[in-house]
């Protein structure tokens, strides 16, 4: 309650120390993308490369086809999004407002799926999208994920939330079902949908394992994997280039990262997962 | 025509029966109040009407129409919710308009709908806003807007006033009372607040465990009530009732079949401990426990031989004394048997016109 | 999961364009991926019957498990790379196809030429089935101008007496040590032949790691280790870190693959000093192992892409692209004539360091080619770190206990 | 009323017949979860079921005849003493991640849970690390974590702490995995808590005021109940979380040293497509299953009835 | 003693002035309720008394006292919150004890003084329930017995009341005059319901923007306001308040001073429009737009010359006729300055007694 001077101090400083360890990683990371080889293996380490070496990006840029990983990265998560929107849309309406036969089973079956790491299950998957003649196309690295259970139970969560009058007042207004779920029941879940979506993109961008195991050719490859291309060389790692790399592969998040935090912490609110 | 019958209905949930074989009819263009106490279905009798519940049995009409199992959206109601149930996420103009754009009307004349009823309501300057930036009053009227646009040959309106403070609440309520006025549409309103429900209705249906328990106008319910139960129900205070076997020294002579007795808080007169006797009053005395000065008329809680009761009083002067009595004139009394049914004689007070002389009983 | 036919994708690609496609997958990026690259783009161009298309796959441990699954779903490409350990695993299972038939069918193929010192882990159960392509072995980096400073000879040590020598020479106590050493299987392996020993018995039968040669391998590490002289390194950065270490100047000596040469030329001109190599140290004998891959088929090929897949092996491994792929990655020049040709004699004469791992592989030795050598090795590395951390847990006693959990994978 | 007309011809035409009516109001909610459905069953329960399948076979994945062992890789597993390791190794894992990060970020919750530019600055900082590849983390962390090189080290170094060998050494490797996972999942949480503290009505803290209450009771009889909700539901889906690590360890230690950081998703990878014994690594599969099984009931039929004070 | 002294309080949030150099006191063992509109610092106030906000300047005494600063689990004050603030996690038992084991109050007696606050105020089946479980009223008495049980000097309570349904409302407003009278302790209740306050109050403070508008008995507030403000506040429906222009035709002699003049609604009389003429009346003809019956008394809205207004009628006779005609006797008129202020004049009726014959202002 009181202002004490001292106790304002130690505020910041602790502050400070807590953006140390959370955000020096990264700046490591970014003063290590403009760093010479050389420079990545000096002891103790620089902060401050000697000039900063713009090079390193076209590097990492070039040593693959970078704007084709891109592309696919962005078709990818974008893809997997905007799919997912249409299947737990529907789906978590459907459990949060419907009793139907059933609906426990379905739940269920839409819960388990929460608990199993695609290292367990890529096999089959693989076979499987192997016998469609799917593999190695971005239709393998999207229809997997076509669904979310995360995303229908957070969804389901906030649906609920939503008083059984407002929907009322809606059918008297003559709205159809789907109509009160577009214009009703996905506004005032928009901050779990942007929430949800923001977790879903960050996944699916970042996502290494999957797209290994899935593509075999540069055509559907996805940036996480020309960045680690640069990692996998026999011999001494490029630090410099790989960071460069790395960089490449972050900056969109960062930029929608930024955009989305206040939607946050409102999302768990309204929600109050529970 | 918009009158609407409910026939033998029954609504069952699961196992339990809201609503037990009730019949209404509600006059076109009336503003009838459902009241009652919490729980005895008033709502789901609402919204049985609205279509947003089908009854188990039994049929619903409005006009000549039978909708019972028509959907909400056609019967051409429009609901006014406790809590307004508007949508958040739009403002004031969308959420008028929603109902205008599911039923493809065309946007110029939706345009001048919502210009016309804004300015009915008092909303022309707040069409921008969300309802969150909105006042509760201000709410209200949008949705009472929302609903009016639909031009609906009936208006339901479910508690619409219970979140408002007592003041608004008021003012609400006169607003409400011109509107249906200058609309002439049916109303079927819902309270349980029967201060509400006498001030508004032109008829109230008092509903108690899904049944009807008297179904008139607001002053012959509160002067000619036909059970204890609306006797209990109407009236700030409402009507005292004592039990007829604490009454057996002053009125001894009491016919058989009345069990109860009762009287209005105003018909009782507070007279000082000492003053005479009233040889065509009960008088009892009383401890005065609570008193609450309302202005113009002040209740007293007292406490006698036949339990607690309130006594309305008009002139404010201040009691010298907790220790008063009190005196009901016997044509104010009102009779009840067994089963809580109001007694009337056909002649009035021939229940104590037997009694020869009143007697006061002593101690408190 | 039977394997008949191929993959239908494959069959229908090559229907229109006349040339018959085949599908090549390859490990690593940077240089190794662009020689890929670049030679598969070069045999296109050299030729009209058959295209090739170059595929990266990730290291071999991802390569292997692709191919695989790609097998598994009948999805596999034609030609592949085995690290050469792995050799016995696809060809055992059948996963890749025998290529004895091919080399006697066709006289362009001379095994001669081949570096005797390289072929080992070729032959499965007595068939070719792969030829060696990007292959390396282990060899001695030093610090020049350090070993100068402590007066030694540049030339490096000859054999495990000297090595420790050079080692108690280089350690310089909170500035350097001798050297810095990951717990690599493949070091091990090396230092057991140098011992005369055997990792595993003929047949695969059992492991043999545990003998002699191998308990006095690893009491050798312990007695380095405990001195403070050679720096034990585990862990999956080992290796990156034990090149950081030399880079600094923090160790003197690294053990490491020839392939990393260039890269490492260029960082001792960068950090400022000079750089030798010498061959792995000699104990009994000299015996080192090789390392990389092999070209291999896959399996259950048609025999139009047979033979387009056989005439890419054959291209690829021939003398001007052993050159090639030698000069752009450091890697090993797999046949002799390459060896001998101007181009690869005019550079050991710029650059010396290159010669002395191809002289090395007179005493190449194969790999142990076991389908549970992986796991072996993983199990034996585990062990070994083990001993080399714990004071009282002695060689003998690690080794084998390894050989005691490994010994049931071999059956 | 024109308006009225059209509303009536309107209303008529699109008017289904009852019959009709009724199917598709019974219909309509399998068809909205069906989409859902149908991906959960090709791409979750189909994969599940073929995974139990070869738990029952000896098969390396590429030979054409799966050997029948029964329940033998069952027996066999369990009395591994690597998957032994490897059980114990994730539960200290999962156990270790998941208090730690919920711990620390309960605290900085408490402490961050506040207005203006700086708090908000800070929470964004900490949530930083959750949007960023787990595979650039980890290459992030293995030079931060170097023995020589790194910069904890050469952190730990400034106050006079001596090397520590973090992810080479079998007493510290494991501990520099939960490091990495508590770092990059705390902001995650944190907020998730700063959202629950939010949503704390204020004035129960005013009653606790008046009725003289110190700050340690204070949390531990009011804020902490009341998030119980929250932590409960941070607890279990960070338990499966970190049940199901993979990246990290693959990039980062590759399981060792000596078996130190292997846990079982990673075991079941190496031993599916390291060492190709697809049975094995399926059996193991289900053993995981059944333990995320167990945690996910456990959290939905018994805590969640326990934790939740209302409804 | 428990008396509380609020000595030139000012409280600004930011740059915003909510109470504004507030004086008051409030005797020991008063009933002390804090009445004005939504918004107008009643709840600041009451926190500062409790300590759960700091005045920006001023003192705050209990007792001898100074408690400006003092933490508030140490002023000895119980609060009751509007929304109850119980503890959902806690059973009734538990919230009832926390102060109690805070205050290191021996299990013992913890006990016995839970079993006796709980018998007082009917809760003793629910010791076991959460708050999630109870109804309304429920809580209410839960939070109650929670202030209680501390024996506090001062009990402050910020509009308990406002969630309940009117009849528990009034029910509850009962059971705390009896409560007070009980504990003979010093209350402090804010409400924003004047009915509240006048039927619970020794005494009312009447705030507005933070500046007291009148400190008094509950009968002085409504029989005798201070200012327009008061006037308009108190009573249901308040008193009337007119613009002197308007009734220049029929009050045309009035002094300079008077701005404004006020009627009581119940002291304005309907009488038919043909109804002859009284002299010692304003008359106005006007036209009833709202009936509202409430039994006993029947609130109708007119409107007239000088605007809308309502009177309160106790007797139920049915108008046959909209058009009537409302009289209000002379010496029921309040009057009020240009500062809204009320005039008093020494002599009763001075301010119209030069007036020599009313005269009807006709049209309506
Ligand atoms: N969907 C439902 N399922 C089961 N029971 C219900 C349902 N809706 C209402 N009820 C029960 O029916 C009874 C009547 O409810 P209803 O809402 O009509 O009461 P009400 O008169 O409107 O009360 P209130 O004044 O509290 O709004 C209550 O006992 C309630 O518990
Ligand atoms: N913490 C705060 N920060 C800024 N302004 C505040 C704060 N608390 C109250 N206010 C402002 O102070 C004024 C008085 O608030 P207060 O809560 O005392 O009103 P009130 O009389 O209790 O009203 P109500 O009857 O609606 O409860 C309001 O304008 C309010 O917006
Ligand atoms: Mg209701
Ligand atoms: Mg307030």
């Amino acid at each position: 309650m009181k202002k004490n001077p001292i106790w304002k101090f130690v505020n910041g400083i602790g502050m400070l120390l807590l953006i140390c360890i959370f955000a020096m990683p990264f700046v490591w990371m970014i003063s290590t993308s403009f760093k010479t080889l050389g420079e990545t293996m000096t002891f103790p380490p620089k902060w401050i490369p000697n000039q900063l070496l713009w090079e390193n990006f076209s590097k990492a840029w070039n040593s693959g086809p970078f704007l084709k990983y891109l592309m696919n990265s962005t078709i990818v998560s974008v893809g997997i999004l905007i799919l997912q929107f249409a299947t737990i849309i529907p789906a978590a309406y459907a459990f949060a407002r419907y009793r139907f036969k059933g609906s426990n089973f379905f739940f269920g079956v839409t819960m388990v799926t929460l608990m199993i790491p695609s290292q367990l299950i890529f096999l089959p998957v693989f076979l499987q999208m192997s016998s469609w003649g799917l593999l190695d196309t971005l239709w393998a690295l999207i229809l997997p994920f076509a669904s979310s259970a995360f995303g229908i139970f957070l969804l389901r969560q906030s649906f609920k939330q939503v008083p059984e009058e407002l929907l009322e007042a809606a059918r008297l207004d003559q709205a159809s079902e789907w109509k009160i779920i577009m214009k009703i029941m996905v506004p005032m879940a928009k901050p779990v949908l942007i929430t949800f979506g923001m977790f879903s993109f960050i996944a699916h961008w970042n996502d290494y394992f999957w797209p290994l195991v899935m593509t075999t050719t540069d055509a559907s490859r996805t940036l996480p994997l020309g960045i680690t291309k640069l990692r996998e060389v026999d011999g001494g790692v490029a630090w410099n280039i790989l960071m460069a790399g790395n960089l490449i592969l972050v900056i969109p998040i960062l930029f929608i990262f930024f955009f989305a935090q206040r939607q946050i912490i409102r999302a768990f609110v309204y929600t109050g997962v529970k | 025509m918009a009158e609407i019958r409910l026939v033998n209905i029954v609504k069952k949930f699961d196992e339990d029966t809201v609503v037990n074989n009730l019949n209404l009819t509600i006059e076109d263009g009336s503003f009838t109040v459902i009241v009652g106490p919490s729980g005895c279905g008033k709502s789901t009798t609402l919204r049985m009407i609205a279509g947003l519940e089908t009854p188990t049995s039994g049929e619903i009409w409005i006009g000549d129409d039978c909708v019972t199992n028509l959907e909400p959206g056609k019967r051409n109601i429009a609901m006014v919710f406790q809590n307004y149930a508007l949508y958040p996420t739009m403002t004031v103009r969308k959420n008028i308009e929603f109902g205008l754009v599911n039923k493809k009307v065309p946007k110029a004349e939706r345009e001048s709908l919502i210009q016309e009823i804004s300015d009915i309501v008092g909303l022309t300057d707040h069409l921008d806003k969300k309802p969150h930036q909105l006042s509760g009053g201000q709410r209200q009227r949008v949705a009472l807007a929302r609903a009016m646009v639909k031009k609906p040959k009936v208006f339901i309106l479910d508690e619409p006033l219970s979140n408002l403070d007592a003041k608004l609440r008021g003012q609400m309520r006169r607003e409400l009372i011109q509107l249906h006025k200058r609309l002439g549409t049916t109303f079927v309103y819902v309270t349980h607040d029967q201060v509400e429900a006498m001030s508004m209705g032109d008829q109230i249906i008092l509903l108690d465990k899904g049944v009807t328990q008297q179904m008139d106008s607001p002053m012959n319910m509160y002067h000619d009530p036909n059970n204890v139960f609306t006797a209990e129900f109407i009236g700030t205070p409402p009507m005292n009732i004592l039990d007829r076997v604490h009454l057996n020294t002053v009125l001894p002579t009491l016919f058989e079949n009345v069990k109860y007795v009762g009287f209005k808080p105003e018909h009782a007169e507070i007279i000082g401990e000492t003053e005479e006797r009233r040889t065509d009053h009960v008088v009892l005395q009383s401890e005065i426990l609570t008193t609450e000065t309302l202005g113009a008329e002040t209740i007293y809680t007292v406490s006698n031989v036949a339990g607690m009761m309130n006594v309305k009083s008009f002139d404010n002067r201040i009691m010298e004394s907790n220790v008063v009595q009190i005196a009901i004139p016997y044509e104010k009394l009102y009779f009840f048997d067994e089963q809580k049914e109001r007694i009337r004689f056909s002649e009035k007070d021939s229940a104590v016109s037997q009694q020869p002389k009143p007697v006061i009983v002593g101690g408190v | 999961n039977n394997q008949e036919g191929t993959g239908a994708k494959n069959n229908k690609a090559s229907a229109d364009s006349g040339r018959t496609e085949i599908t090549y997958w390859y490990a690593y990026g940077d240089k190794i991926g662009e020689n890929n690259e670049n030679l598969v783009k070069m045999f296109n161009d050299s030729q009209d019957k058959v295209l090739v298309k170059a595929e990266f796959q990730g290291g071999y441990g991802d390569l292997h498990s692709k191919t695989q699954a790609a097998f598994a779903a009948k999805n596999a490409p034609e030609v592949t790379l085995n690290e050469i350990a792995s050799m016995g695993v696809f060809a055992r299972s059948g996963m890749t196809e025998n290529l004895t038939p091919f080399i006697e069918n066709d006289s362009d193929v001379n095994l001669e030429d081949f570096n005797p010192g390289l072929m080992g882990n070729s032959y499965v159960d007595g068939n070719i089935y792969g030829l060696p392509y990007l292959r390396s072995t282990p060899i001695l980096y030093m610090n020049v101008s350090m070993l100068k400073e402590a007066g030694l000879d540049p030339a490096g040590p000859k054999n495990w007496k000297e090595f420790e020598k050079y080692l108690r020479a280089l350690t310089v106590e909170g500035k350097s040590v001798g050297m810095s050493m990951p717990v690599s299987i493949w070091y091990f392996e090396a230092f057991v032949g140098a011992g005369g020993g055997d990792m595993l018995a003929a047949g695969d039968s059992e492991v043999t790691f545990n003998g002699t040669a191998g308990v006095e391998a690893l009491e050798f590490w312990k007695h380095l280790a405990e001195e403070g002289i050679l720096k034990i390194l585990s862990g999956d950065e080992a290796a990156a870190q034990a090149t950081q270490d030399f880079a600094n100047g923090r160790s003197a000596m690294m053990f490491t693959s020839t392939a990393n040469l260039t890269h490492n030329l260029a960082i001792a001109e960068e950090n400022g000093f000079e750089l030798n190599t010498a061959f792995m140290p000699s104990n009994k004998i000299s015996g080192v192992p090789t390392g990389g891959a092999n070209l291999v088929m896959t399996a259950g090929l048609s025999h139009e892409k047979q033979q387009a897949a056989w005439e890419f092996i054959k291209w690829m491994t021939a003398k001007e692209q052993t050159i090639y792929a030698s000069k752009y990655t450091g890697y090993l020049p797999s046949r002799l004539s390459a060896i001998d040709s101007e181009e690869m004699q005019s550079l050991y004469k710029k650059i010396p360091q290159y010669k002395v791992a191809v002289d090395q592989l007179q005493y190449g030795k194969a790999r142990p080619m076991a389908q549970a050598y992986p796991e072996i090795s993983t199990i034996l590395a585990d062990e070994i770190t083990r001993s080399l951390l714990e004071p009282d847990l002695s060689p003998k006693e690690a080794l084998d206990k390894a050989a005691k959990l490994a010994n049931p994978l071999l059956q | 009323m024109t308006l009225a007309n059209s509303n009536e011809m309107i209303n008529r035409k699109r008017e289904p017949s009852a019959l009709s009516a009724l199917n598709w109001v019974a219909v309509r909610p399998y068809m909205m979860v069906f989409p859902a459905i149908i991906v959960f069953t090709l791409f979750f329960l189909y994969p599940i079921g073929y995974m139990i399948y070869l738990s029952f076979f000896d098969w390396n994945f590429v030979s054409p005849d799966k050997d029948y062992v029964g329940f033998s890789n069952f027996t066999a597993l369990l009395q591994d003493a690597k998957f032994q390791q490897v059980l114990r190794n994730t539960f200290v894992y999962s156990f270790a991640t998941v208090s730690l990060t919920i711990s620390i970020s309960l605290l900085l919750a408490l402490w961050l849970n506040k207005k203006g530019a700086m708090y908000g600055f800070v929470q964004g900082a900490i949530f930083s690390p959750h949007i960023i590849s787990l595979v650039s983390i980890s290459m992030l962390w293995i030079w931060i974590m170097d023995t020589d090189y790194g910069l904890l080290n050469w952190f730990l170094n400034l106050f006079g702490i001596s090397n520590i060998p973090w992810l080479t050494n079998p007493k510290t490797s494991l501990l520099s995995l939960i490091i990495v996972a508590v770092w990059k999942g705390i902001g995650y949480y944190t907020l998730i808590f700063i959202a629950g503290l939010q949503s704390i009505p204020k004035d129960i803290y005013e009653a606790a005021a008046l009725d003289d209450t110190s700050k340690v009771r204070t949390f531990f009889k009011l804020t902490l109940p009341m998030l119980s909700p929250t932590l409960f539901f941070l607890t279990i889906i960070g338990l499966i979380g970190s049940f199901q690590v993979f990246e990290t360890i693959s990039i980062m230690t590759k399981g060792g040293p000596i078996n130190s950081t292997n846990t079982i998703v990673y075991y079941i990878y190496e031993n599916g497509f390291r060492f190709f014994k697809i049975g094995y690594a399926s059996t193991a599969g289900v053993i995981l299953l059944f333990i995320v099984g167990v945690f996910t009931i456990l959290y939905f039929k018994l805590l969640s009835r326990k934790v939740h004070y209302q409804s």
